[in-house]
């Protein structure tokens, strides 16, 4: 059945809530209240905007809005359907906490050139809301690369030696990701005359041969894999943790990385589908790479002694769950990778949020320096607590609901090696996250003074973040109806029946 | 075909190809900056000359109408080439007359016009 | 033949910027200052005159003007279609923004000159858009000589060495020239007409005659050497690089582009697309110098040290992709040719002002002495960005869109190595204009020149600032232009599908 | 490197003249070229304009816009002048324009200047009949200046043409020549067509004066502007008398 399309400007209004903000930001430069007032309202309108979409397409209808074309046949295109609500939730629900982190923090470690960091934010932020809603792959691919330029000056921010490595290396990765999906987007506009998304899928095997269909599938991965941080292509993400830790908190585990793997998402199952994806047996490969991905990038996190660094990496890993999801397409597999999308986000945000935390009140960033910490911040180091139970897939945070859900759909695949994988993969997340709240609480150092927590606007985000995953653990469809969705999508995409 | 027709009827073409060459290898090889402007102004004229060869008609007279000939098209050569070359030949006085200006301009900044030397003094300006 | 409806338009154009010069000289032989306003006026009036007869042959179809009255093929013909107006509004816009610019650039730079550089401005553009509307082989000569020399003589107004540059392209120029005038010779030979569509039409019949190839090829040497076409750019460094910034800011975004817009008119409307393709591998071999030269350009771009010499090697790669574009002769490739015509202009133009402000502001010229002027001069560097960021083709900048049809146009062709060459020439560019952007905003300021003492003035600032928000306009309006403008103009076998 | 070019050359020059074998052969009346325009022009040429002279009805009329360009080309070539050498750096004006004062040559120069001038002016007004026309008949009158200029030197010879007024005589006829051509505009016709003016004469008769109108408009720019180039080229652009 197909879902009524109503025609609405909200997708729209919804970018344009942060790309107005960036002129208004720019503007009010010297005058640093009014313009975190215009971040704040910016982020408090887009959320509003994104949320009051979420009873229509509840209700089974889809909201578009079709602008003008920007290339003959092909218009700048935003839809609203399950799977970008989802997307686009999650990103601007956690914009809001983190706008107020990041006066915090931004304040609170002196940095400077404010003006250009907020106003790229917002930009980032409408690029992201941009590729969520996208109707199609070219306007998919518009948002993505100016992602791509939005977040190249937070990368840069700190303007160290270390910034412009970091942000070179960023590049170097992104930019040719983009011309691989843009050669990607061009093939599959010769080839199938269409770029519209379609759930389950609009290439078929009569549109070209398996290897020019292989090949595509290969541009395509390159083209969304960087940012997803699919391994080899994830060099830039660790490097990239050199920006300011709101930067890494919300555009490095949730927007930027998650545009990433929704891109995947995208490709498996809205461009080639899970029909085409067999018959090519193309999610297999995927599936076993985005493995490898998961084993190694667990295995190189525990090497990290930089706390930044050892997040990414476990995001590198967390990310190819979603990816492992999407590829291997069964109805379980995807409510997982959905739900992994959404939950991933609020665990991971919480840690990056104490990362920053910790920073602007000792300027430590390595974990062989936090000894004893948990005692003079106690708020903070609980939150910590909280988001490495749930990535290790303890019951009672929400990362155990998505990852029950990803090994039903491992289970469904009949892939038990990589059943077994994703158990493993558990065990070496607890591997990696526990010894630091072990210390942080249990063992004592003296080498530096007494000091509390840090500012409210630091730890209330946190507090928020760590309490919505505890609660999305349990009920899992709270709030913004994650499950509900994803399963809905999953169900769509792959033809399935709702589980 | 008959070796004297193609002497007479293809000669004068030949002729202007080789001044044409001539020219072009007056530009490619002189030194003397002064020397390219005439290369440049010989391959000119050979090209003028191309058309002119091209309105020639055997036995035919000037383009100036003349009572006795009549309106025969036959009786006068192709005036087109004729007064296309009037304009080619302006261009060609046109553009060597900025040549010249520019040589000026060169000569009074670097005091030579050889090539060799004008190489030399540019990368002397660069070094310094 | 159809027999176009006679407007006054076209030629109004030409009689506005030839009683514009000679009036901008009395008027400043009799006071300096009056000649500024004058010649404004002029391409003010210019510009109004080439909007309307592009509304005009949007709506009704193509014009002409039978100049003396004489009906092709007795008298000389003035023909436009959209693409010809196109070409032409282009220009009328360049002109007025760089006019603008020379307001207080000419009094800076050449003080002495100033009524004469403006005139011949003004008789540049002349013979520019005489190039572009003129229906006679032998009357386009007479305008390319027109603006040879104004070309010539506007590039040898600036620094010591412009003068031997100069010479250098006047013998290279008047070589072309003269190819060119050979080639019409030829046609002349076999046809006995000089007019477009009437040699057009005599043509075919001459199919296996060995002058018609030799004509063929002596045309596009002759354009290709004025167009800069790779490998017959070795004028174009040096010219651009030791000029004013306002004869670079003028002659670098429109002649090479105009030269373009001949050789497409001549292969296409002239010989033929068939033609061309059956007499001489003429198409494929375009294309392919092209892409040699898109990719040779890059890399001699990345070696500069002299920002203006960068982006002259820049503009011959670039130029890469018109020729590209055109030599390929798909519908796409045509399309991202046209297109970029207008792209390419725009940034290229908004690039050199940047130059030519920066010189004129601080005298810092170098890759290494812009680092750090970003936050001295915001402005003119957010343009100088958005201008980059279109040159490296990311979206929604014009850039991106040429790239785009360029692409789909390769791939149409089947062709996959100059698939790549098309998408990694990009990552060229993308080097050294990150390189670039990084040193600007990043780097402390280096001690050569003097330190800027804020932006410039409105003059300056404003034609920068008009055409950096203008690369991401016509980015997103490209299509309009695509389908109103450039798909009714070209040849039925030029035509996108559905066109 | 000369060997190189040498082969260049070469192979260039056997690709041409192998060409050569497709174009029509060396007096050929049956050509393409004589058939097609040409022979148009040669029947249309007293019919149309009144002027026996074919090349001269066609560059003035058939293809006057040609000539207007043509005009232009020169002028352009005279501002290019004035730009490059005009202003910059001031240097003493060098030998070249200094005065001799040799006065069999005085004498002679002095004697000769009228008769080239008259002759330019019947080159100019007989160019309807015979071989001639503006362009030429403006050449001679500009050689007449210069050949003052460069025997009685540049200062003596202002009297017979200011340098000043060099570029302000080229801007004229120019503007003459576009003016006589935009009259038809205003009436209806196209530009440059002749027919048009409002002179109550047959349409061939219009354009009879037309042609001599623009051959004057031609001659005019042409004389002032080669003087303008010769007096920048030869004393460096130095503007004003002395």
């Amino acid at each position: 059945m197909d879902p009524t399309v109503i025609p609405s400007l909200r997708p729209l209004l919804a970018i344009l809530a942060s790309l107005l903000a960036v002129p208004l930001i720019v503007a009010s430069g010297s005058r640093p209240n009014l313009r975190e007032t215009w971040s704040v309202l910016a982020a408090f309108v887009k959320a509003a905007i994104v949320l009051s979409m979420l009873p229509v397409v509840l209700a089974g209808d889809v909201l578009a809005c079709r602008l003008w074309q920007i290339s003959p046949g092909i218009a700048l295109e935003l839809r609203v359907d399950t799977l970008g609500l989802v997307f686009a939730m999650v990103s601007s629900t956690l914009w809001v906490l983190t706008t107020f982190y990041s006066i915090g923090y931004v304040r609170g470690a002196g940095e400077k050139k404010q003006t250009r960091y907020f106003a790229s934010f917002a930009l980032s932020l409408s690029a992201t809301i941009g590729i969520a809603f996208a109707a199609n792959l070219l306007t998919f691919l518009v948002f993505f690369e100016m992602l791509t330029v939005a977040t190249y000056p937070l990368v840069l921010h700190k303007e160290t030696a270390a910034a412009r490595r970091g942000a070179r290396i960023y590049l170097a990765y992104t930019l040719p990701a983009g011309l691989a999906l843009l050669v990607a987007v061009a093939i599959t506009w010769s080839i199938a005359g269409t770029l519209d998304f379609v759930p389950g899928g609009f290439l078929t095997t009569a549109m070209g041969s398996p290897a020019l269909l292989s090949t595509l599938f290969v541009l395509f991965l390159v083209g969304v894999g960087v940012k997803a941080g699919l391994m080899p292509l994830h060099a830039w993400l660790p490097a990239a943790m050199v920006a300011p830790t709101p930067v890494s908190a919300l555009l490095h585990a949730v927007a930027v990385v998650k545009a990433g793997v929704f891109g995947v998402l995208r490709v498996t199952g809205f461009v080639f589908g899970p029909g085409l994806l067999t018959d090519l047996s193309l999610g297999t490969w995927l599936a076993w790479i985005a493995g490898a991905t998961v084993l190694l990038a667990s295995l190189l996190a525990l090497a990290q002694d930089n706390l930044k660094r050892r997040l990414a990496y476990s995001t590198v890993g967390h990310l190819s769950y979603i990816v492992l999801g999407a590829a291997l397409v069964n109805v379980w597999s995807w409510t997982g990778a959905i739900l992994h999308l959404v939950f991933h986000a609020t665990m991971k945000i919480t840690l990056f949020f104490c990362a920053g935390a910790i920073y602007v009140r000792t300027h430590k960033e390595n974990i062989s320096d936090l000894d004893g910490i948990g005692r003079q911040m106690p708020i903070t180091m609980a939150a910590f607590a909280i988001g490495s139970l749930g990535l290790a897939g303890v019951p009672g945070v929400n990362g155990f609901v998505s990852k029950w859900s990803l090994l039903s759909g491992a289970a469904l695949a009949d892939q038990r090696l990589l059943l077994g994988l994703l158990v493993l993969s558990g065990v070496l997340n607890a591997a990696y996250f526990f010894p630091i709240v072990h210390a942080a609480f249990f063992k004592r150092s003296d080498a530096y003074p007494r000091f509390g927590e840090a500012s409210p606007l630091l730890v209330v985000p946190l507090v928020v973040t760590a309490l919505a995953s505890v609660l999305l653990g349990f009920a899992p469809d709270l709030g913004v109806h994650a499950y509900g969705l994803a399963a809905r999508t999953a169900a769509l995409v792959t033809g399935g029946a709702l589980p | 075909m008959d070796l004297t027709v193609v002497l007479t009827g293809r000669a004068p073409y030949a002729f202007t190809i080789v001044l044409l060459l001539i020219g072009l290898y007056g530009m490619m090889a002189k030194q003397n900056l002064m020397k390219k402007l005439f290369g440049m102004n010989i391959f000119q004229g050979a090209i003028i000359l191309f058309f002119i060869v091209h309105a020639y008609k055997t036995g035919a007279s000037v383009p100036v109408l003349d009572d006795a000939l009549g309106t025969d098209p036959t009786r006068y050569v192709n005036p087109i080439p004729h007064g296309l070359m009037l304009t080619a030949i302006v261009v060609s006085v046109a553009t060597t007359g900025v040549a010249l200006a520019l040589l000026i301009r060169i000569y009074r900044s670097y005091g030579t016009i050889d090539e060799v030397e004008l190489l030399e003094r540019l990368r002397k300006d660069e070094s310094r | 033949m159809a027999v176009l409806p006679e407007s006054n338009l076209p030629v109004i154009i030409t009689l506005l910027l030839l009683f514009g010069a000679l009036l901008t000289i009395a008027a400043g032989l009799v006071r300096r200052e009056f000649a500024w306003p004058v010649a404004f006026t002029t391409l003010v009036l210019v510009l109004v005159d080439a909007l309307i007869q592009l509304a005009t042959i949007v709506q009704g179809g193509p014009l002409r003007h039978t100049l003396g009255g004489w009906a092709a093929p007795i008298g000389i013909e003035y023909v436009v279609d959209g693409l010809g107006a196109f070409v032409v509004t282009v220009i009328a816009a360049v002109a007025v923004v760089v006019g603008m610019y020379a307001r207080s650039a000419v009094r800076r730079e050449n003080p002495d000159q100033e009524v004469a550089f403006l005139g011949m401005l003004l008789t540049l553009l002349l013979g520019l858009t005489g190039m572009v509307l003129t229906g006679d082989l032998f009357n386009l000569y007479v305008f390319y000589e027109i603006s040879s020399l104004a070309g010539y003589s506007l590039l040898a107004v600036g620094d010591r060495k412009a003068p031997v540059a100069a010479f250098r392209y006047l013998i290279l120029g008047t070589t072309g020239a003269s190819f060119y005038l050979l080639g019409i010779g030829f046609l002349y030979t076999l046809t006995g007409s000089l007019n477009m569509a009437d040699v057009a039409r005599l043509v075919p019949a001459l199919q296996g005659n060995p002058g018609l190839p030799v004509a063929l090829a002596l045309i596009i040497v002759g354009v290709g050497l004025k167009m800069a076409l790779f490998p017959l750019h070795g004028w174009l460094a040096d010219a651009y690089t030791h000029a004013s910034s306002t004869s670079t800011a003028i002659v670098a975004p429109i002649m090479t582009k105009v030269s373009a817009f001949v050789l497409l008119r001549l292969l296409f409307f002239v010989f033929g697309v068939d033609l061309v393709a059956n007499i001489l591998p003429a198409g494929t071999i375009v294309a392919w110098l092209s892409a040699a030269g898109i990719v040779v350009m890059s890399l001699m771009s990345i070696a500069q040290r002299d920002v203006k010499r960068m982006l002259a090697y820049s503009s011959v790669a670039q130029l890469g992709y018109i020729g590209l574009g055109i030599g390929l002769a798909n519908p796409w490739a045509l399309t991202g040719a046209v297109l970029h015509i207008l792209n390419h202009a725009t940034m290229k133009c908004c690039l050199f002002l940047v130059t030519g402000s920066v010189a004129m502001q601080t005298r810092r010229t170098s890759v290494a002495e812009y680092a750090g002027l970003g936050r001295a001069m915001p402005w003119t560097f957010a343009s100088f960005s958005l201008a980059a960021l279109a040159m490296v083709g990311l979206p929604p900048t014009n850039g991106f869109f040429s790239k785009w049809y360029l692409l789909l146009g390769t791939i149409r062709a089947g062709s996959w190595p100059l698939v790549a060459i098309v998408a990694a020439s990009s990552l060229l560019t993308a080097v050294y204009f990150f390189r670039l952007l990084e040193s600007i905003y990043t780097a402390p300021m280096t001690a050569g020149g003097d330190a800027p003492e804020g932006e410039s003035g409105f003059f300056v600032l404003a034609p920068t600032i008009v055409l950096g928000v203008g690369v991401i306009v016509l980015g997103l309006c490209n299509s309009w232009f695509v389908t109103q403008i450039l798909q009714p103009s070209l040849p039925d076998a030029l035509r996108l599908p559905g066109m | 490197m000369k060997a190189l070019t040498l082969l260049v050359l070469a192979a260039l020059g056997l690709v041409m003249l192998a060409a050569g074998a497709g174009l029509p052969l060396y007096g050929d009346a049956s050509s393409p070229a004589s058939l097609h325009v040409a022979d148009d022009y040669v029947r249309g040429s007293m019919k149309d304009a009144h002027t026996p002279n074919v090349v001269t009805t066609m560059i003035a009329d058939y293809r006057g816009f040609d000539t207007l360009g043509e005009t232009m080309v020169v002028f352009s070539a005279g501002l290019a002048c004035m730009l490059l050498l005009r202003g910059g750096e001031r240097r003493p004006v060098p030998a070249i324009g200094r005065p001799r004062n040799n006065i069999v040559t005085d004498i002679v120069t002095r004697a000769m200047i009228p008769v080239i001038q008259l002759f330019a002016l019947y080159v100019v007004f007989h160019g309807h009949y015979s071989p001639g026309g503006g362009f030429q008949g403006g050449a001679l009158i500009a050689t007449s200046i210069l050949l003052a200029r460069m025997v009685l030197g540049f200062e003596r010879s202002q009297y017979l043409f200011p340098q000043r007024l060099g570029t302000p005589l080229g801007l004229l006829g120019i503007a003459f020549y576009a003016g006589v051509g935009l009259v038809a505009l205003p009436f209806g016709g196209n530009l440059l067509d002749y027919s048009y003016l409002p002179l109550g004469l047959p349409p061939h008769m219009l354009r009879n004066w037309g042609i001599l109108f623009v051959e004057i408009g031609v001659a005019l720019a042409v004389t002032g502007t080669l003087i303008s180039i010769f007096d920048d080229l030869t004393t460096g652009g130095q503007t004003g008398e002395r």
